[in-house]
Parts: C-alpha cells; sequence; structure tokens
C-alpha cells in the first residue's frame, strides 16, 4: 500500500495541477512539492522492509498468462526512489522560486510530478513491460519540460530531438523484451534472471545490447547522447532533475539491476565498459570547449555517467551505483547554484559575460565551490570515494585501459569544471562587456536574446527567495559527506557495501587488483591536481585574470571546430538519417504514388476505351461491308464443316 | 404425316391463333376509337389478348404432345420460351405509351403481336417448315415495324435489316435443304439418326442453318446488322428484338442443335457455336465501351449476353439448360425496364435513348435512376439482382461440364462491361448540370413496366428452382 | 435412293443450285442497287428450292415440294415487303445506292 | 433479433433523418445521438446470437444469416463508439446529412461485420461505399475524390464478389463465416479465390501499392466521417482476412502469407516515411495509418496466436486514436480555416484545452507506453518475433521510431510554436467537443493499462 502511495501521489498531483491549474495559481507549486514529499516519505517508511532480503513486493495485475504486473523494492531501487523524492522534493522547492510568475506555472508542476511518478514507476516495476512504460514515460515527461518554452524555436527542436532519440532507446528495450518473452515467456525480472543461466551466449549478449541501446539513449552515451546538451533548453530546475540527478542515471539503474545478465556475459560488460569509457572521456573533452554554463554542466553529466556505465559495466555495480548516489548531490546543487547566477542575471549563461560574481551571488559562490570540488573528486568530499570505487573497480575487474581512462577523465574534469568557476568567480564582471570584444558569435547574441524564456522569474527575482536558497545550501551537506558512507578500514565491510551485500554478490568475488587502493587514490588525486593547476595558470593568475577578456576572446576564437561542432556528430546524424528519411519520403510521396501506381491503373482504362473506338471504327454502317463480313463468317463455318468432318 | 387432325392440335396452337385475332381486334377497334383514347384502347386490347394468350400458354406447363403430327411440339421448353416471348411483346407494347404517333399505334400493334406469333411458333417448332414459317413470319413483321416508323434513321433500319437478314435466311433455308437432303424428312426428330455423323452433307447443312440462328441471335460475325438496326429502329421494336426475336429463335437453336443432332461427334460439330459465343462475348462489351446512344449499346449488350446464355448451353447438361432459361428470363427483365426507363425520359424524338441525357438523373429523376441502376447492375451481373446469380449459374454449369474457357471469357468480358454499365451509373450520379431536354414528367405506363421489371430482377434470385 | 426416278442425276441437281446459290451470294456482296441485291436473294432461296425438289423426288417424299411451294409463297411476300421498304427508304435520295444508307455506324 | 435491429436500426434512423427540417442541426444532431446510443447500447448488451433466413438455394445456399463472432463484436461496439462520437462531433454545412450518411454508414458497416454469409458480405462491402461515397460527392473539394475512392474500393468489391460466387459455386453454401461446420475448402481454384479475397481486402485495408486511393480520400472527407471510415472502415479489410481469408483457407493463407508480409512490411515503412514529409496535417495522418495498419496485416498474416491476439487490441486503438486524430483535426481546421502544417502554429497558447487533447491523441498514435496504441504493438511484436520473423519485427520497430518523428512533426506543427499572428483566435474547446472525444481517450487509457478484456484470445 505505502508502495502504491509512494507511486501515485504524484500522478495525482500531476492531474490536479493539469486539471485545475488555471484555478490553483501558485498554489499548484506547493501542492506539487507536498506530493513529492509525502511520496518520500512513504519510500523513507519502507525503507525497514525493502533491506530484507527479497525486499517489498507487491503483485498488481496480469494481462495474460505471462504478463503479470507488480512493484518492487530492494536496495537498489529503494536507493534510487530515495534520491527521485528526495532530490526531486527539493528541486521542486526551489522551482516554486525559479519558476514563479511564468505564464504556465501550474503546467510545469504538473510535468514535474509526472515526472517523479514515471520516473517512480520505472525504478519500481519488476517487470521488463513496467520499466519499459515507465522508461517512455520520462521520455514524454523530459521531452514536455524540454519544450516547456515551446515558443521557442530552439526549446521544440530539442524536445524532439531528446524524444526521438529516446524512442531508439525505448525501441532497444522492446527489442530485448522480445528476446525474454520469446525465450522466458514471462515478463518478470525474478523468472528472467533465474532463467538467465540457460541462455547461450549469443541470447545473452543480444538481450543486453538491446537493453544497453536503451540505457545509451536514455543515460546520454555515445553516439545518442547529443540531445543531452541541447536538453539545457529546459528550465534549469529540470536540467538539475531529470538531465543531471535521475533521469539520465536510469541506464546505469538499468545495467545495474541487471547485473545477473552481465555478469554472465563478457563481451556484453566490454561494449558497456567500453561505451562508458569513450563518454567519460569524450564527454570530458567537449566540456572543456563549452561557454554556455550549463552546457558544461550537461557534458560533465554526461562524462559522469560515463563513469558510472563503465563502473556497473565491467561489474564494479557498487562503485557505479555509489557513483550515481553522490552525483545526484553534487550535480543538482551545481545545477540549482548556476540556475541562482543565470537568474541573478537576467537568464545570462554565458560565462564570458560573468565573472567577480562572487560578491553578488555568495551561495552560488559557495554551492559551486563545493560541487567543483566534489566533481573533481577532491579527498573528503564525496565524489572522491565514488570515483575511486569505480577506477579501481574497473581496474579489479580487469581492464586496466579503461582505468587510465578513468584517471585521464578525472585529470580533464578537472580542469573544465576549475575553468568554469575561475572564469564565472574571478576577475570582475563582464556582463556590460561588448559581445564582440569576447569573441561570442553575433548569432550567439541573437540566441541569447531569443533566449528570454517566457517571462521567467518576471525580472524581480534578484535576491532569491528563501525557496530557491535552502535547497541549495541543503544540498551542500551530502555532496560533501554522502561519499563518506563508501569509507571503511575494511574494503568490504562499508556501510554501503553491506548496504548491497544482498543486492550484488558478485561485487565481492573481485579478484585482486595489481595496483592497491591507496595507490590509486593518490595517482588520481595527483592527476586532479595537475588539472586543476593547468586551470590556475590559465585563469586563475594575477595576468591571467588583469586581461580576461582579451583571452577569453582569442580562447573563442582559437576553439577547435572539430570541438565547437562537439565532433560534428549531430552533422552526421542529421545529414544521414533525417534528410536520408525525408529524401526516401518525397521520392515516394510525390513520384512513386502518383505517377507509378496511379499511373498503371489510368493506363488499363484509357486502353479499354481505345478497344471501345477500335469497334466503333470497324462498324462501318455500310449494308454490302456487313454482307461481306457474313459471308466470310459463313466462309469459315463451311470451311470447318466441310473439311473437319470426322472420317 | 397423317392428315386427320385433332382438336388437341388445335390446342396447341390456340395461344398463337388468340394473339393473331389480337392483331385483328387491335386494328378493327382503332377505325371505331375516338381519337384521343385510341392509343390506350389499342394497347389495352394487345395487353389483354397477349396476357390472355399467357394463361393459355402456362395452362400447358407440364404436358407433353405433339401436334400436327410432330409439326409442332408442346413441352417444357416451349411453354417457357412462349411464356418469355408473351413477356417481350408486353413489356414492349407497353412502351407504345410513350413513344410513337397516335395514328400509327394500331398498325404497329397488330405487327407486332403477329410478329410474336411467329416467335411463338418457333418455339414449338417440330419441324424444319415450321421453324423456317415461324421465322419469316417474325421477320416480315419486324421488316414492316422498322418500315413504318416515321422516325429518322427507322427506314435505313428497315433497309438494312431486310437486305441481311434475308440474305440469313437465305444461308439458313439452304442448310434446311441440305439437311431434308441428307435425312429425307423435315422432321427434327429425323436428325438424330447416327448414320448422319459422318455424313458430309449434313454436317454442311447443320453448318449453313447455324448461319441463320447466329444471325438472328446476332452472334460475331453475324451480328453487324444489330448496332444499326438498333439504334434506328424505335424504342418499343427494338425491346421486343431484343426479347421476343431471340426467344423463339433459341428456342429453335436448343431444340435443334442440343436435341436432335446425332450423339456421335456432336461436340465437334457443336464446337464453331461455342467459339462464336465466346468471341461475341468479347466483342459485345468491348464495343459497349465507347457508345454514345443507349440503345446501341443495348445492341452490343445483347450480344455479349447471348453469347453468356450459349455457353451456358455448351454443356448441353440439364442444369446448363435451366441455368439458359434462368439468365434470359433475367435478361429478358433487364432489358425490358431498361428500355422502359428509356421510354420513361422519351419524348417524340427518343431523349431516353441519348447517353448523354442520362447525366445528372440521380438527382433529377432519383427513381427512374435508381431502376436504371439495378438494370444496369443486372446486366453488369451484380448481387442482389437476377444477373448475379444467371451468371454464378452460368459459370457452374460451364465448369463442369468442361468448358472452362467459356467461363473465363465470361468473367473476362464481364469484367469489360463493367467499364461500360459504370460509365452510365457514374453519368447518372454526377452532379455536373448538363442541359437536359425538357422529358416527359410522367409516363405511367413505362415507369409500371420499369417498376415491375427492377422489382422482377431482384425477386428472381429468391428461391431460383428450389424444387 | 433410286436415280431411276430422275431425269439426270441428282448431283447435277446439287451442283445447279449450289451454282445459283453462290452466283445470288455474289450477286448480295457486289451489288449496290437495293432492287438487285433482292433479286438476288431470291436466287438464293430459288437455289434452296431447287434443292428442295430435287431431294423430294430422290427421297420420294412430298414434303420437299410442299417446303417449295411454302417458299415461294413466303418469298412473294417479302418481295412485297421488301418493295415498300425500298420506295420509302428512298423516297428522299433520288438514286438508288445502298452505300447512301450509311447514317448509322459506329 | 438482436443483430437484425443493429443493423437496420441505424439504417432506419438514417433514412428518416432525411424527413426532418434540412436545416435544424440541434434536432438532427439529438435525434442522431441518441440513435448512434442506442445503437452503442445494443452492440454492447449484444450476445452473440444470430438471426437467418433462407436466401436461395441454387445453385448454391445463400443465407442471409446475421451473428457476432468474438471480433466482430469488438468491432461493432468500436464502429458504435465512433459513430457516436463523430455524431456528436459533426459540425459542417448541411449537418442534417452527414449525420444521415454516418448512421446509413454504421448501418451498413454493422452489416458487414455481423454478416455470417460471404454473400451479404459482400453485398455490405459494397453497400457500406455508398454513404462515403454520396459525402464525397456532397462535400469533398473535387467530386474525382469520390470517383477515385468508389472506383478503387469496388474494384476490390467485384474480385470480393468473384471469388464469393466461385466459392459458393464449388463448396455449394456461402454460410460458412465463423460456421464451425465448416470444413476446409480443397479445390484447385482455392488459390484463385484466395487471390480474390486478399485483394479487395489489400485495396480496402489499405495495403502497400493498393493504397492511392486513401491519402486523397481522407484528405477531403469532412472530419466526422472520415474518422469512422479510417477508424472502423479500414478494419473491415483486416476483419476479412482474420474472417474470412485466414478462417476459409487455412493452408494457402499459410502458403501465401510470406507475400503479405513482405507488402505489409512495405507499408509500414513506406507510409511512414510519406508521412514524414507531408504538408497537410490530414495526409500526414492517412498516411501514418497505412504504416500502422501495414502492423495490424503483418500480425495478422504471422499466424501466431499472441500476435493475432495483440491485432485485435492494436485493432481496437487505431480505431481510438485515429478517430480522435481526424476528430481533432476537424476542430483545429475550423478553428485556424488551414490544415497545412506550413501555417499552422501556436495553437498551445491560443486554446490550452484542444491542444492537451491533440497531445494525448498523438501521443496515443506514436505508441506511447501506458497507452492502448503501445500495448497492441508490444504484443505483435513479440507474437511476430515468436513467429520467427526476426526482420520483419526489427523492421517494424524502425516504423516506431518513424511515428514518432512524424507524429511529433503534426502535434508540434500545430500546437507549438508563436501564436501565429494572421490566424484567427477561437474559442477554446467545447463542452460538446470535449464530450466527443472524451470517451475514446478514456478508452484508449483503460486498454491502455488493463487490456485484459481484448486480450481473451490467449486464454
Amino acid at each position: 500500500m505505502m508502495l502504491l502511495l509512494a507511486l501515485l501521489v504524484p500522478l495525482a498531483g500531476a492531474i490536479a495541477c493539469w486539471a485545475l491549474g488555471p484555478w490553483l495559481r501558485n498554489l499548484a507549486g506547493w501542492l506539487a512539492t507536498a506530493a513529492v514529499g509525502i511520496s518520500f516519505v512513504a519510500t523513507l517508511l519502507l525503507w525497514g522492509a525493502a533491506t530484507q532480503p527479497g525486499g517489498v513486493h507487491l503483485a498488481l495485475f496480469s494481462w495474460m498468462s505471462g504478463f503479470d504486473f507488480g512493484l518492487t523494492l530492494d536496495p537498489l531501487s529503494l536507493l534510487w526512489a530515495l534520491i527521485i523524492t528526495g532530490v526531486g522534493f527539493l528541486i521542486h522547492l526551489y522551482s516554486i522560486g525559479y519558476m514563479h510568475g511564468d505564464r504556465a506555472f501550474a503546467r510545469f508542476f504538473a510535468y514535474m510530478n509526472f515526472f517523479i511518478f514515471a520516473m517512480m514507476l520505472l525504478v519500481l516495476s519488476d517487470n521488463w513491460v513496467g520499466l519499459l512504460v515507465g522508461w517512455g514515460l520520462v521520455g514524454l515527461a523530459s521531452y514536455f519540460l524540454i519544450g516547456f518554452w515551446f515558443e521557442r524555436r530552439s526549446a521544440v527542436a530539442a524536445a524532439r530531438k531528446a524524444f526521438i532519440l529516446n524512442v531508439i532507446g525505448d525501441v532497444g528495450i522492446m527489442f530485448a523484451i522480445f528476446l525474454i518473452v520469446a525465450n522466458v515467456h514471462s515478463i518478470r525480472f525474478a523468472d528472467t534472471f533465474a532463467a538467465s543461466a540457460t541462455f547461450g551466449a549469443p541470447l545473452l549478449y543480444a538481450i543486453c545490447a538491446g537493453l544497453f541501446i536503451g540505457a545509451a539513449a536514455k543515460s546520454a552515451q555515445v553516439p545518442l547522447h547529443t540531445w543531452l546538451p541541447d536538453a539545457m533548453e529546459g528550465p534549469t530546475p529540470v536540467s538539475a532533475l531529470i538531465h543531471a540527478a535521475t533521469m539520465v542515471t536510469a541506464g546505469v539503474y538499468l545495467v545495474a539491476r541487471c547485473a545477473p545478465l552481465w555478469s554472465h556475459s563478457p563481451r556484453a560488460q566490454m561494449l558497456v565498459g567500453t561505451i562508458g569509457a569513450l563518454t567519460a572521456i569524450v564527454g570530458a573533452i567537449l566540456g572543456t570547449a563549452q561557454w554556455d554554463i550549463k552546457r558544461i554542466l550537461a557534458y560533465s553529466t554526461m562524462s559522469q555517467i560515463g563513469y558510472m556505465i563503465m563502473g556497473v559495466g565491467v561489474g564494479a555495480y557498487a562503485g557505479g551505483v555509489a557513483h550515481f548516489f553522490t552525483h545526484a548531490f553534487f550535480k543538482a546543487q551545481l545545477f540549482l547554484a548556476s540556475g541562482l547566477i543565470i537568474h541573478a542575471l537576467h537568464n545570462e549563461q554565458d560565462v564570458r559575460k560573468m565573472g567577480g560574481l562572487r560578491a553578488r551571488t555568495p551561495l552560488a559562490f559557495w554551492a559551486i565551490l563545493v560541487g567543483v570540488l566534489a566533481i573533481c573528486g577532491i579527498p573528503g568530499f564525496s565524489g572522491f570515494f565514488s570515483k575511486d570505487q569505480i577506477i579501481q573497480g574497473v581496474l579489479e575487474n580487469g581492464h586496466p585501459w579503461m582505468y587510465g581512462v578513468g584517471l585521464l577523465t578525472a585529470g580533464i574534469t578537472a580542469y573544465y569544471m576549475f575553468r568554469l568557476f575561475f572564469i564565472t568567480f574571478l576577475g570582475e564582471y563582464r556582463g556590460n562587456v561588448d559581445p564582440a570584444q569576447l569573441g561570442m558569435a553575433p548569432e550567439a547574441v541573437g540566441a541569447e536574446v531569443a533566449h528570454e524564456p517566457a517571462s521567467t522569474g518576471s525580472g524581480e527575482a534578484h535576491a532569491p527567495a528563501w525557496v530557491m536558497n535552502l535547497p541549495v545550501a541543503l544540498l551542500i551537506v551530502p555532496s560533501v559527506l554522502a561519499g563518506w558512507l563508501l569509507f571503511s578500514t575494511d574494503g568490504a565491510s562499508s556501510p554501503w557495501s553491506r548496504f548491497f551485500a544482498a543486492q550484488f554478490p558478485t561485487a565481492a568475488q573481485a579478484s585482486a587488483a595489481a595496483v592497491p587502493e591507496w595507490a590509486t587514490a593518490l595517482i588520481a588525486l595527483g592527476v586532479v591536481l595537475a588539472g586543476i593547476g593547468v586551470a590556475v595558470a590559465r585563469y586563475a593568475t594575477r595576468s591571467a585574470q588583469a586581461n580576461a577578456v582579451a583571452r577569453l576572446r582569442d580562447e573563442s576564437l582559437r576553439m577547435p571546430k572539430l570541438l565547437v561542432n562537439a565532433f560534428y556528430v549531430d552533422t552526421l546524424i542529421d545529414g544521414v538519417f533525417v534528410r536520408g528519411a525525408r529524401l526516401l519520403g518525397s521520392l515516394f510521396g510525390r513520384i512513386l504514388d502518383p505517377h507509378v501506381i496511379d499511373g498503371a491503373v489510368r493506363g488499363v482504362a484509357a486502353s479499354a476505351v481505345g478497344f471501345g473506338v477500335l469497334v466503333r471504327a470497324l462498324q462501318s454502317g455500310l449494308v454490302r461491308a456487313y454482307a461481306l463480313v457474313i459471308v466470310l463468317g459463313v466462309g469459315c463455318f463451311l470451311a470447318y464443316y466441310v473439311f473437319g468432318i470426322p472420317r | 404425316m397423317s392428315a386427320n387432325v385433332t382438336n388437341a392440335d388445335w390446342a396447341a396452337v390456340l395461344s398463337i391463333a388468340v394473339l393473331g385475332a389480337t392483331g385483328l381486334a387491335v386494328l378493327v377497334a382503332d377505325l371505331l376509337a375516338r381519337t384521343f383514347v385510341r392509343r390506350y384502347i389499342a394497347i389495352a386490347i394487345a395487353m389483354i389478348g397477349i396476357i390472355a394468350a399467357g394463361a393459355i400458354v402456362f395452362a400447358q406447363y407440364g404436358t407433353h404432345y405433339s401436334a400436327f403430327g410432330g409439326a409442332f411440339v408442346v413441352d417444357y421448353a416451349s411453354v417457357l420460351f412462349q411464356g418469355i416471348v408473351l413477356l417481350g411483346a408486353l413489356g414492349s407494347v407497353i412502351l407504345y405509351g410513350a413513344i410513337g404517333e397516335e395514328r400509327r399505334i394500331a398498325g404497329a400493334l397488330a405487327l407486332m403481336l403477329w410478329s410474336a406469333c411467329g416467335a411463338m411458333l418457333m418455339s414449338g417448332a417440330g419441324n424444319l417448315m415450321t421453324i423456317f414459317l415461324g421465322l419469316e413470319l417474325l421477320s416480315l413483321a419486324l421488316y414492316a415495324l422498322c418500315g413504318i416508323a416515321e422516325r429518322a434513321g427507322a427506314h435505313e433500319a428497315a433497309l438494312k435489316y431486310l437486305i441481311l437478314s434475308s440474305t440469313a435466311t437465305g444461308f439458313l433455308l439452304y442448310g434446311m435443304g441440305l439437311l431434308f437432303g441428307a435425312t429425307g424428312s423435315v422432321a427434327l426428330s429425323a436428325l438424330s439418326n447416327p448414320a448422319l455423323a459422318t455424313n458430309p452433307i449434313f454436317w454442311t447443312g447443320v453448318g449453313l442453318f447455324f448461319v441463320g440462328i447466329a444471325f438472328k441471335l446476332s452472334l460475331v460475325p453475324f451480328h453487324t446488322w444489330a448496332p444499326d438496326v438498333y439504334e434506328g429502329a424505335p424504342l418499343p421494336v427494338t425491346a421486343f428484338m431484343s426479347v421476343a426475336t431471340k426467344a423463339g429463335v433459341l428456342a429453335v437453336l436448343v431444340r435443334v442443335f442440343l436435341w436432335s443432332l446425332p450423339s456421335q461427334h456432336v461436340s465437334d460439330m457443336l464446337l464453331p457455336m461455342w467459339i462464336v459465343a465466346g468471341i461475341s462475348m468479347i466483342v459485345g462489351n468491348v464495343g459497349m465501351l465507347a457508345q454514345r446512344d443507349l440503345k446501341r449499346m443495348l445492341a452490343y449488350s445483347g450480344i455479349a449476353q447471348i453469347g453468356y446464355i450459349l455457353a451456358a448451353l455448351a454443356g448441353g447438361s440439364a442444369e446448363g439448360f435451366n441455368a439458359a432459361l434462368y439468365y434470359f428470363a433475367a435478361y429478358s427483365f433487364m432489358n425490358l425496364g431498361a428500355f422502359a426507363v428509356a421510354a420513361m425520359l422519351s419524348g417524340d424524338r427518343e431523349e431516353g435513348s441519348v447517353i448523354a441525357n442520362y447525366s445528372g438523373l440521380g438527382y433529377r429523376r432519383p427513381w427512374a435512376a435508381l431502376a436504371m441502376t439495378v438494370f444496369l447492375l443486372a446486366m453488369a451481373g451484380l448481387p442482389p439482382t437476377a444477373g448475379f446469380l444467371g451468371k454464378v449459374f452460368i459459370l457452374r454449369s460451364s465448369v463442369e461440364t468442361g468448358y472452362v474457357w467459356l467461363a473465363a471469357l465470361l468473367i473476362v468480358g464481364t469484367a469489360i462491361s463493367l467499364y461500360a454499365y459504370g460509365r452510365i451509373v457514374r453519368a447518372m450520379y454526377d452532379r455536373s448540370t448538363h442541359p437536359v431536354p425538357a422529358a416527359k414528367p410522367f409516363v405511367p405506363l413505362a415507369a409500371l413496366s420499369a417498376a415491375i421489371c427492377a422489382i422482377a430482377v431482384i425477386a428472381l434470385t429468391f428461391y431460383p428452382f428450389s424444387r | 435412293m433410286t436415280p431411276g426416278l430422275l431425269p439426270m442425276p441428282l448431283v447435277d441437281y446439287l451442283a445447279l443450285s449450289a451454282v445459283m446459290f453462290f452466283i445470288g451470294v455474289t450477286g448480295v456482296i457486289v451489288r449496290r442497287n437495293p432492287l438487285v441485291m433482292l433479286m438476288s436473294i431470291e436466287l438464293m432461296f430459288n437455289a434452296a428450292n431447287l434443292l428442295f425438289v430435287a431431294y423430294a423426288r430422290a427421297w420420294l417424299n412430298d414434303a420437299g415440294h410442299i417446303f417449295a411451294f411454302l417458299v415461294i409463297t413466303v418469298a412473294a411476300a417479302e418481295a412485297a415487303i421488301a418493295l415498300a421498304i425500298v420506295v420509302i427508304a428512298f423516297r428522299a435520295s433520288k438514286n438508288v445506292d445502298v452505300d447512301e444508307a450509311s447514317a448509322l455506324r459506329g | 433479433m438482436l443483430v437484425l435491429v443493429l443493423i437496420l436500426l441505424p439504417l432506419i434512423a438514417g433514412a428518416l433523418l432525411f424527413l426532418l427540417p434540412r436545416d435544424d442541426v440541434a434536432m438532427s444532431k439529438s435525434v442522431g445521438a441518441v440513435a448512434a446510443a442506442a445503437v452503442l447500447v445494443l452492440a454492447v448488451a449484444e450476445r452473440g446470437e444470430s438471426w437467418a433466413w433462407r436466401w436461395f438455394s441454387h445453385p448454391f445456399i445463400a443465407e442471409i444469416h446475421f451473428g457476432a463472432t468474438y471480433l466482430s463484436h469488438w468491432l461493432v461496439v468500436l464502429l458504435a463508439l465512433c459513430t457516436l462520437c463523430a455524431v456528436l462531433a459533426s459540425n459542417v454545412p448541411r449537418t442534417r446529412n452527414m449525420i444521415a450518411a454516418l448512421l446509413l454508414l454504421e448501418g451498413t458497416m454493422a452489416g458487414l461485420f455481423l454478416a455470417r454469409d460471404l454473400l451479404v458480405f459482400a453485398l455490405f462491402w459494397d453497400a457500406m461505399l455508398l454513404p462515403v461515397f454520396f459525402v464525397l460527392i456532397g462535400w469533398a473539394e473535387h467530386p474525382a475524390t469520390a470517383w477515385r475512392y468508389f472506383t478503387y474500393n469496388f474494384a476490390g468489391g467485384l474480385t470480393l464478389l468473384l471469388a464469393v460466387a466461385a466459392f459458393g459455386a464449388l463448396y455449394g453454401s456461402t454460410d460458412v463465416i465463423g460456421n464451425p461446420a465448416y470444413h476446409a475448402i480443397a479445390s484447385a481454384w482455392a488459390p484463385w479465390m484466395l487471390a480474390g479475397f486478399a485483394f479487395a481486402f489489400l485495396v480496402k485495408t489499405p495495403v502497400w501499392p493498393f493504397h492511392t486511393w486513401m491519402p486523397q480520400t481522407y484528405e477531403e472527407t469532412p472530419a466526422p466521417m472520415v474518422a469512422v471510415v479510417s477508424a472502423v472502415q479500414s478494419k473491415a479489410g483486416l476483419y476479412g482476412f482474420i474472417a474470412i481469408a485466414f478462417a476459409l483457407f487455412p493452408s494457402y493463407f499459410r502458403q501465401e502469407a510470406p507475400i503479405l508480409i513482405v507488402l505489409a512490411v512495405i507499408s509500414m515503412l513506406y507510409g511512414a516515411l510519406v508521412a514524414l514529409v507531408q504538408a497537410d496535417a490530414k495526409r500526414v495522418v492517412a498516411y501514418s495509418s497505412l504504416s500502422h495498419l501495414g502492423l495490424i496485416v503483418l500480425a495478422i498474416a504471422s499466424q501466431n496466436p499472441l500476435a493475432l491476439s495483440g491485432a485485435l487490441v492494436y485493432i481496437v486503438a487505431h480505431g481510438l486514436f485515429s478517430a480522435a486524430l481526424f476528430l481533432v483535426l476537424g476542430y483545429v481546421e475550423e478553428r485556424e480555416e488551414t490544415r497545412s502544417l506550413a501555417r499552422l502554429g501556436g495553437l498551445g497558447w491560443a486554446n490550452p484545452r484542444l491542444t492537451g487533447v491533440f497531445c494525448i491523441t498523438a501521443l496515443a498514435a506514436l505508441g506511447l507506453p501506458g497507452l492502448a496504441g503501445f500495448v497492441g504493438e508490444l504484443i505483435i511484436l513479440i507474437g511476430v518475433y515468436q513467429a520467427g520473423l526476426v526482420w520483419a519485427a526489427i523492421l517494424a520497430l524502425v516504423a516506431v521510431v518513424l511515428a514518432s518523428a512524424y507524429m511529433l512533426r503534426l502535434l508540434q506543427g500545430a500546437t507549438n510554436g508563436a501564436e501565429v499572428p494572421d490566424l484567427p483566435v477561437r474559442r477554446d474547446l467545447t463542452l460538446l467537443e470535449g464530450l466527443a472525444v472524451a470517451p475514446l481517450l478514456a478508452a484508449l487509457l483503460y486498454f491502455g493499462v488493463y487490456p485484459h478484456a481484448l486480450l481473451v484470445l490467449m486464454r
């Protein structure tokens, strides 16, 4: 019951906000927030039951034999549910301030609540179809919220892109479901995992591949990542909740959930680990080339999820999940804090036009500082523990090159995060500098103007209300401390690993690594410090700050095209698939249909009439001609009757 | 043949006598009648006579005997064919209520009745002489019917019909001569002598005889007269030709070729007929495609339909004969109905036979259009009309008796014909406003006939042959 | 059959009638004057008559004779109607030519 | 007897409607609605009793025989529901005639679905073309469209008729639809008969390459009528495939199934691709249904029980959402006086309620999880995959992706973007209009969560 409550209350909130929006006005925000809060409490109350072996299970209904639906709550889904509702609660609260005065205030919260419902459905389902439904609905919610300011062309396009790429993911999962149902005749996880031992390697690999297409699309893994940066068209709280903390980590959840499948298929592990590593490094590299504060964070999200995927992919489940856990806090916090800045600067998102904001937005300053330290993995902050666990776990599961990639990425991450930090807060304010001097492309300027959302915050929210500050402040705590859950003097028995002992038995039997954990930590720290050093040298030195404008200008002008265009992945997809499809479509619609198919039909009719005319022509109207025809006919008859007699 | 003639003999031809007498009565009544009612008096008398004859005919249903020493036969076939002849006569006579010049009605009616006598004579003919007599009676009256009409083109039609028909009769007569020579008797019963199966004179005779029959049935290649004559002749006459004539001739065809020939080699002997039938289906239907005159189109349609009927007879099976009879009955109703609708729309210049005048009819005269649609559907062989059922009968019998190629040709022909009939239906339900001459608002008799035919065409599908 | 009853062999009668018949047919095809065409048709009829009569003798069967008389009678009637039609058909056009009568076609 | 009422009631009501005053919209609408509602109640209440009367017994036995099978029961319910909604939503010039035509269509199609005799089936097959035809004559921009619609479908009707005739002549009776006593006909002609039936069904459904009549027809038919046509009339072909082609010629159907599968897959992709580039909103939906129906044909051709039960779900789902979609497009067209995606836009702010409805409908059409369309797709494709048609299943998934592309293009094109200044902003969805689509959307949601009732085939 509690479980249903946790699931359905947000849905009820969503429906209420959607239907009664015009009457609720600002109450909608509080209503929605309360709904999420209730859901959070309900989940929390289930903690005890969920951590029992077997967890909580609730059978709902059945379509037909093999299609039984139910909900389940075990440590894994419990963790996700708590993050979704908990962080979701804070972000709802924040949004009340951020979206204050928006023309579609109620609709926004309807969507947000709907998202919470969908995400809960995703993580609570005990079967593939339920998961897929949740999978699709979160995609829908993200579509709505990315395209929330739908009078903006760019937002509409971004929303569509996100949705379609996610549908590709859904389709991948559908394919996996075909395989599973065909072989297991049941859609429940339990039955599938029970039967998975009997699967042949190819089947298992195919299933994992299908599932991973879904995971990759949802979690913005290369090459399906292009929607995530564009998704920043949505309001900042959306980016924080959906595109940083929760939805995009659904892929991680899926892989972790399917640990029994992956751990039996080394090829699948290889695939996922590789993609994850690739995403991590690519995201990090692209992160160095961005100017829009939200896009920087977006790419960092992408790269961090790459870490997680890599971890869970190769079998370091505890580590990957842990990184999701910590990342949810500090990334949400980073987004919310940047939201404070954007808000304070009237929706200015380009870091080149910021600078010296420490005094103007102290809370944002501290929040972002903590977040940056956390994401870089400075010892003591949460990121440090989780990231180390992944890197170490990758090595323990025997993938040294991923280990290297992980370390490298850590360094780059450190560089661009501190770049963000320095450019934003050091030096003096550049908001009133001519964009051209900062090397901003004119159309970019145009974009900024068009960027003015419908009427967000309606100007007056310079000093954010407590509803906006409180969540940011609250989030600082876990982003510092969350990591300590993973800390333990002796490897296995950290509270974290005890929490997941039942979930991931495989995590225990990891081979002894070539490099001891403390060494890994030291190496990582070294790399990170190097990255920070570069950042300091480029942006934080006296001279750098002195002529920041010039520096930024030639940096942005000298930015490699390859990076600016994000390795041309978008261009490729657009050129090949989108244009190709439209070309085929117009070929069929404009030529094949009207001219070939209908042409044939018309031809038949015309020929019929032609014969008719021919017969008319033969009917000359001359008696003697007729007589002649008759006589000829008689001739033929006689020929037959006279010569055709049987003898 | 025995010379002494009994009452039974007279009873056999009583219906014909009644019909002939009615013809005279019409003429006499016409002399006495007042001007403005003479048309209706004449029609009334004619119809009464026809109905009386019909009653007499159907009183003979089920009886089977031959009169005048085999010159005339009364049996199942003769009764049914005579019935159809009378039906045709009735359906054509009634059309004079709408068409034709007052003062010529009586003469025309008398001629038509006598022509019908000829057809009835043929239906029961038991020897070559009776056949010839009936055929000539039928034809001469028809020449005159075409000739006396004042309609433009009627005279040309009369002339063409006269010359070509007489030529064909010449062939037929010569064929009769050869048959007589081969058998030494004019009786049809004599034809079945097995010794004749390989007799060249006999074979030639059969061939020439069939030429005459094929001409009257307007089968390709002896069809050339039909379109012109149908177009030229007055509407009622065309209707009569398309039903009554064919009924009589068909009766002869059945008697001579299916029931009298020696069983040996008979399929070889009849093969040309079936080939001709197959060609007629195609040519007739193709010929319809580009026509502008309804009667002309119906002429081609008739060519094809007779082809269908022969296809049914091809097997020579009893079921095939039933199929042919059923389809022919249906055919009579749909043709008479179509001509009736044409009469409904016709003024003095027979506007009803110009296809262009049918465009938009569905919105001007919905009922007439509906009736016409039913008849066209029936001709095209679509349900729920008897045309469909008849075609199914034919298909079945010809497939069962192994004439699959005829069935195939029938289907192809039907497919072609759909286009032609569809054209008229389409025209009737097109919204294009076409300049239409002021047709008579209401022609009670023609409308009545059309309604009856429409109902009959559908009613015929219920419980056919459920005996 | 008993040829003795015929002054000359049956085949000759057949040949003669065949010739007459084909002359008639040719006449119908080649001549354009309706009257001549009708005469040709009469020729065809009479060819048939000859056939009937000859065979009647050959078979000693009177039916042939009767048939011949019947044909003659009918032919007479036909000729009457035919002439009437030819007259009305060409009352309009002075020259008498069937090829003129081709308004109905197609 | 009840089945007879199901057929006659709408026919009579439709005929009587012509007696009402020509321009009393409210009256004709309420009368029509009452009649349609009554039919709906009867259709739901109907419990598979049948009614038969001997038509003729030579050359074969034909019974005028009506009765609902499991499939036809659902189709009639769908038909009644869609007709009711269409009647409520119809807001066109000469409303009375439109409603009459709708009722006549309902009657003829009820007859089609309830017919147990092939000949009766064939008759209703042609009869159901007439109301649509006359509506096209009366309302379409070009009368040619009417003839195009009629000619193409009637051609199918003719081959159907020929096949029926042949069947009757060879089997001896046409009273065979859903007849347990039927023993599979074995004859050299059977493949030809099957071809005759199949051609008719392929044209009506339609399936590539017999679809060219459809886009124009759907584009020019007024919203209420096209809603019923696309929702239910297109199912006549599918019903035929299941109840006739598959049921009467099992072995030959199995032989020819591969052809059908190929055509179905082509239709799915072809329709989706063409829908991607259409400029006219209604044409987008038209081509989309070519794609969706292809999926159902694929399911039928795969002959997998799971796929077949999924097909039933999807038949109902497609009926619901295509009807809703066309009704909504009708509303949009009324307000904006255009259908071109180039000119439409900005409804989101102008008519929020309408936008919401439009949104749900479009999402149902693109197979959003949680709505009926998704259930159908999923079960069908699982079945298709189980039947061993892996490649077909994968191509179908491509079509699913394309579906989301063109549906979003349609939805966003109409609703998103800034309010178009030169389009008149009209009142939002009225209560009646809302009521007209609400049942459809509710059903979509219900069956999307709990399609239990439709999946009985499997149990």
